[in-house]
């Protein structure tokens, strides 16, 4: 059977409890769409809940709803069946879905740059990546961040060879902390560094896209092919109103952390105070809107995921996003 | 008192039974052919592990003889399950149930609300002996108390033919003795046929009209003695010369054939 | 009176045992440093507790209220399935396999089938729960009930008992004790389901307070909820030994039979 | 005669059931328009069991070692807390609600413990298998050696038997179908058990391999690696049955005692 | 043959025994004085559920009287399992185990090897006719061939005291018979004291040298019968008119005492 159409978004058993949502309050008017996010509520997602706390969702008819799936690479097909109406991803993982038929595309880019990084603790004699020969490195046990990895000793003149990859699952920074491992690949240089520090230790950061990765967008905004046939008006509000959220928050930092902290009580706040200010010059960094993709960076981008064995199959880049959204909103 | 039968209750045709432990085969009952008439009293006797309780298994459908037939009421009955009352040679209480609740397992069993069966039950219990263990369960009762339990929910079932095996084993003999009134009673005034496995040879003259005396295994019958003595039989009878006769006939048929002999000389 | 300074000992010794368990492991986190993102001394886990409490109370309604759904509909499939199973060779031969078949889906596999089949709500919470805690059921269940004395069984076939009725009868009371173990199983489970169920998308429960907490390093958090899941399985556990002594009254009156 | 022939339908039968549900599965995927990345069709799955079969046999070689090392210690765990647990009132009371509570402990507080004191190698997975299988099987074990007449216990005291001659020779014989019934569960849910295991952080073994096709979005290798983890756990579950009826071969010979 | 006894191997000092159902209590052993001397062999009949299995499993130990004490060879034992042979009334037969390791069971607590048990055991199982089903499984026995297997098992326990619980019940009479000859012959030969209990009078009275009749529940000990008949005593003794009169005490004893009448009016 077909998944249910997008539109019975099911109620949450928290909708009363710590879901945002219950605190505005539903007319009959609001359109209801949904947004699947990457992870669990942080700094990144403060834009949606400026939107919906200062009333642009509302102002354009939409009452949006924000949900969690158990797996970043769930969103895509959460998205694509219509369940949720948006979702956040990887510019990773859209290529990669798209390759394997699931009609996904990006509407807008959340931040412009890599926010993977290669992450050591300093004291390691971890500089640059080749710095990393013979050593041990933890990774989440994705072929991307292998990928990345081998590309960056390659640029600085090693090979992927010379390090131990241990897939350490989901424990990067406790397997960096414990001296398990000497370094890590997955971890967000405006998030999991912040934990390191929280924690009495100095991080060395190495950044993806200054060691040989071509630039991309870490967290995009996607949408499905249907919705942008059926409903591109629909699209082009909730992407009106959006950017007009991620501009309330950057203007407010301080504000866009309570306002986190006031929807999930359980936020580590002085991560995310920390991690927003990092994060927030990201949304916008050279670009004239908040949202805006190059071309360059998805063809650069997938042509690299292709040399990589990343990418098999023949995908498009330029069919993966679409800026018309984003354009139309300026 | 009794009329002649209009039709065998019970036919055995050749019946045979072989049990198999592993590739061994042990052919328990010989080739056995057994006719019991409608109102007839039968006792059945033989040695500890002849065959007796295979016997009545057979009867009541539990198993299916190896060959041969069973034909119940003048038809062959290939499926004869629930036709008779059986009562097993062990008591074979529900742990779970009640005294009350097992004794009318029959009758719950034939759909009688529980209300209307315990009525039923009730002065049975008492008369039983067992009125003040209504509700409690098996475990709670002495050897002979569940076997009169047992006993009374056989008679409970309320069909033609009782099939018994050593119904009265663990009873001490006033009780048996009352417990074997009431089986009279019943099988005389609600035209009941019996057929009765018991050890006790004295209790096979007491009650039957006729004894079977079965072989060691392969069991088959190797003697029938129709009691011809008078009904009611008072236990006085026992003194009786044709009872004493009687007796000492089956004794020496067992004897006869006993595969175990009475060893005094060695220990 | 000797009887009841036995039942006092037996109370008081456990409570030593557990009080030296937490003071071990409070000395040893001290004494080997263990850093509290790892494992949180129980001072720690007891200040979360008590400072988190109106957001543990919160996050454990929703899981209880999975876990008993889920407990709920656990029961009524495994009685379903089992009876199926040990009543019909064809039901058991085509139906068995694939239910132990699902003991072995992880559920990387069916986060997204759930999802996108039943959105974000209760109801995949419940499945996940149901889908951890009727096996044991189911297992247990089907044992037992061919495991009664098959004589018990000839004898209501020789009263002419019908084989539903020798299901009801003798082989679902003399299944009762297996039954209850597998309960007991999937009771103490439950939990777990649940947990796991709210991996699987959710913006409330234990699991879901878990993760965020973890992801957050406020390990403390982490281990109060863990703490307090175990109290739920713990009483779980405790409540169907209850209900089994209840249910099965013959086996305490059970004593020499003689 | 007739018992081949039905012996043959009971063979047939099945088969033609699991055929027509693969037929069912296909047909909706196509008529519904499922898409393959949701739930891949079972042809789609098929095509991928072969074409990675080297890929799926290297990672399943080492989920194997793990489940078997897993269950192994289960068995042996399981064991000696039941013992402990029905030998003394006192490790009833203090042992097992920590045995229970060792139930709601999720893998995300589990997992940086076993990170840190076991490193990435093969134990913290066969730690996350014991501790998935040993529960049902303790639990089955408790109620089992508890369950067996009293009045066999009595018989062997009335012997001169001590506890531990009445555990062996009683206890011990009478709870070993309940054993088997927990080990029968045990067996199933091994597998997944690794499968989390993997999860922790490894570098092999078919939960690892599930992860990662699943972000790679090749939805067909994940079911084709979920069918081989079905399959193990259907002959995990089916080799318990043959050791049961080995081990047990007085049940087999019950029957009708008259 | 007997001397006179040096102590007491068994006595019971105002034993009684209550149970208790929920709130209610039973007491079914009244008040109750018993000595046995050393190698004395004596009767125990009462009617069902009087209490005697009950009485045999305080002396054996597994269960504790609710008051008074039992002496065992002039000493107090409050802890006397493993003293004494019991044979219960149920067989007991483990189901898991041969006939020939139920059979080795007390060897085998003994710590005696396998080995040397079975060629102890394996003898006896041919004298009672069970060596053909010395690898069988108790499922696999017939009623009587499961009394046998617990007998066995019990004189192989090699006590000085043995309590037998109706170890003949179920047994035909002429294995009967040669079982009795068997219990004879271990206890004049091996120095054996036998309390048995059985509903069989005549049996009682063949094999005691003294036979106790017990009440109805509360079982008290209401009449002592000693049995001066010479030994050995053949079968025929029965129609001795001394047996008769000793036989026809013990049943007016049961009689007057018995709960349960003879009911012959009325169904
Ligand atoms: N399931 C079975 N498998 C193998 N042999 C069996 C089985 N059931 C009974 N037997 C054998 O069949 C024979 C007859 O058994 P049955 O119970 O009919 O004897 P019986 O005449 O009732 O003896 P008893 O008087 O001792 O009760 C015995 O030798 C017994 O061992
Ligand atoms: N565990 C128990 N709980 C309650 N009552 C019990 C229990 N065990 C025995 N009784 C009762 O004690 C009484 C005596 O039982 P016991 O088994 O000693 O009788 P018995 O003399 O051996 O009878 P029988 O000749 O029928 O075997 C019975 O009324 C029985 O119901
Ligand atoms: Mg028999
Ligand atoms: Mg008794």
């Amino acid at each position: 059977r077909q998944a249910p159409a997008p539109t019975a978004t099911p109620a949450s058993p928290t909708a009363s409890g710590t879901s945002p949502g219950a605190t505005t309050p539903v007319t009959t008017s609001l359109e209801a769409v949904s947004v699947a996010l990457d992870w669990y509520p942080w700094s990144n997602h403060t834009g949606l809940l400026m939107a919906r706390e200062r009333g642009h969702f509302r102002d354009v008819g939409l009452d949006v709803t924000l949900e969690v799936p158990a797996n970043p690479e769930d969103v895509l097909k959460l998205v694509a069946t219509g369940r949720n109406t948006f979702g956040i991803s990887y510019q990773t993982d859209v290529l990669l879905a798209r390759a394997e038929g699931i009609p996904v595309v990006s509407i807008a880019a959340l931040v412009q740059h890599p926010l993977n990084s290669v992450m050591a603790l300093e004291g390691s004699g971890i500089a640059r990546p080749r710095d990393l020969a013979g050593k041990k490195v933890g990774y989440p046990g994705l072929p991307s961040d292998e990928a990345l990895l081998a590309t960056m000793l390659e640029f600085d003149g090693a090979r992927l060879d010379d390090v131990t990859l241990v897939n350490v699952g989901f424990e990067l920074v406790r397997a960096l902390l414990s001296r398990q491992v000497d370094a890590v690949i997955g971890a967000y240089w405006v998030h999991e560094s912040i934990l390191i520090e929280q924690q009495g230790e100095r991080p060395v950061i190495l950044r993806v896209e200054q060691w040989g990765v071509p630039d991309f967008y870490e967290l995009v905004m996607v949408t499905s092919e249907q919705e942008l046939r059926d409903h591109a008006e629909r699209v082009q509000r909730f992407v009106r109103a959006m950017i007009r959220g991620y501009q309330d928050a950057q203007a407010d930092l301080v504000a866009a952390v309570d306002l986190l902290v006031r929807e999930y009580p359980d936020t580590n706040r002085a991560l995310e105070e920390e991690g927003i200010r990092r994060l927030a010059p990201l949304w916008t960094e050279g670009v004239p809107i908040f949202g805006w993709q190059e071309a360059k960076r998805w063809t650069d981008y997938a042509a690299w995921m292709q040399a990589r064995g990343l990418l098999r199959g023949e995908v498009d880049p330029n069919t993966a996003f679409t800026n018309r959204f984003v354009e139309a909103a300026r | 008192m009794k009329s002649a039968p209009l039709h065998w209750r019970v036919e055995l045709r050749h019946v045979t039974k072989t049990f198999y432990r592993g590739r061994q085969a042990l052919t328990v009952l010989g080739p056995l052919d057994l006719r019991v008439a409608d109102r007839e009293f039968v006792g059945l006797v033989g040695p500890s592990g002849c065959g007796k309780s295979t016997l009545l298994n057979v009867i009541a459908g539990i198993e299916q003889p190896t060959s041969g037939e069973v034909w119940l009421d003048g038809e062959p009955a290939p499926e004869r399950l629930g036709r008779v009352a059986y009562m097993h040679q062990r008591d074979l209480l529900l742990p779970w149930r009640t005294v009350l609740d097992n004794a009318i397992l029959p009758l719950e069993l034939r759909g009688i609300p529980r209300r209307e069966a315990a009525a039923r039950a009730l002065p049975w219990l008492e008369r039983f002996g067992l009125a003040e263990f209504t509700h409690a369960y098996p475990a709670q009762l002495s050897g002979g108390m569940r076997q009169r339990v047992a006993f009374l929910r056989t008679l409970l079932a309320d069909r033609p033919l009782l099939l018994l095996d050593e119904p009265f084993g663990a009873l001490d003999a006033l009780t048996r003795a009352s417990l074997q009134e009431w089986l009279l009673t019943l099988w005389e005034e609600l035209d009941r046929t019996v057929i009765l496995v018991t050890h006790d040879v004295e209790e096979a003259l007491l009650l039957s009209d006729r004894v079977l005396v079965l072989s060691p295994r392969p069991g088959r019958i190797v003697r029938e003695i129709v009691v011809d003595l008078p009904r009611p039989r008072p236990y006085e009878i026992v003194t009786d010369p044709r009872f004493v006769r009687l007796k000492a006939e089956v004794l020496a048929e067992l004897r006869a054939r006993s595969t175990m002999e009475v060893q005094f000389d060695g220990t | 009176m000797a009887r009841d300074r036995l039942l006092t000992r037996d109370r008081i010794v456990p409570l030593l045992i557990l009080v030296s368990v937490m003071l071990g492991w409070e000395l040893a986190t001290r004494v080997f440093q263990i850093p509290r993102w790892v494992l949180p001394p129980p001072s720690a886990v007891v200040q979360a507790l008590i400072r988190d409490q109106r957001l543990l109370l919160r996050h454990l309604t929703v899981t209880l209220e999975e876990v008993g759904l889920g407990l709920t509909f656990s029961v009524l499939l495994a009685i379903v399935l089992a009876i199926g199973i040990v009543s019909s060779r064809l039901v058991e031969r085509s139906v068995y396999p694939l239910v132990v078949a699902s003991q072995a889906v992880p559920i990387v596999a069916l986060a997204p089938i759930l999802l996108i089949w039943f959105g974000y709500g209760l109801t995949p919470k419940v499945i996940v729960v149901v889908l951890v805690c009727f096996f044991p059921i189911a297992v247990n269940l089907v044992d037992g009930l061919r495991g009664v004395d098959p004589e018990f069984v000839d004898l209501v076939r020789s009263f002419g008992g019908t084989s539903w009725q020798t299901l009801r009868v003798v082989r679902i009371p003399g299944a009762l004790p297996a039954f209850f173990s597998g309960l007991r199983v999937a009771a103490a489970v439950s939990v777990i389901g649940a947990l796991i169920g709210e991996w699987v998308g959710s913006s409330a429960g234990l699991g879901y307070l878990m993760i965020r907490a973890a992801s957050q390093f406020h390990t403390d958090r982490v281990f109060a909820a863990v703490l307090v899941s175990a109290v739920v399985s713990i009483g779980l556990f405790w409540i169907v030994g209850v209900v089994e002594r209840i249910a099965l009254p013959w086996r305490r009156s059970a004593r020499t039979e003689t």
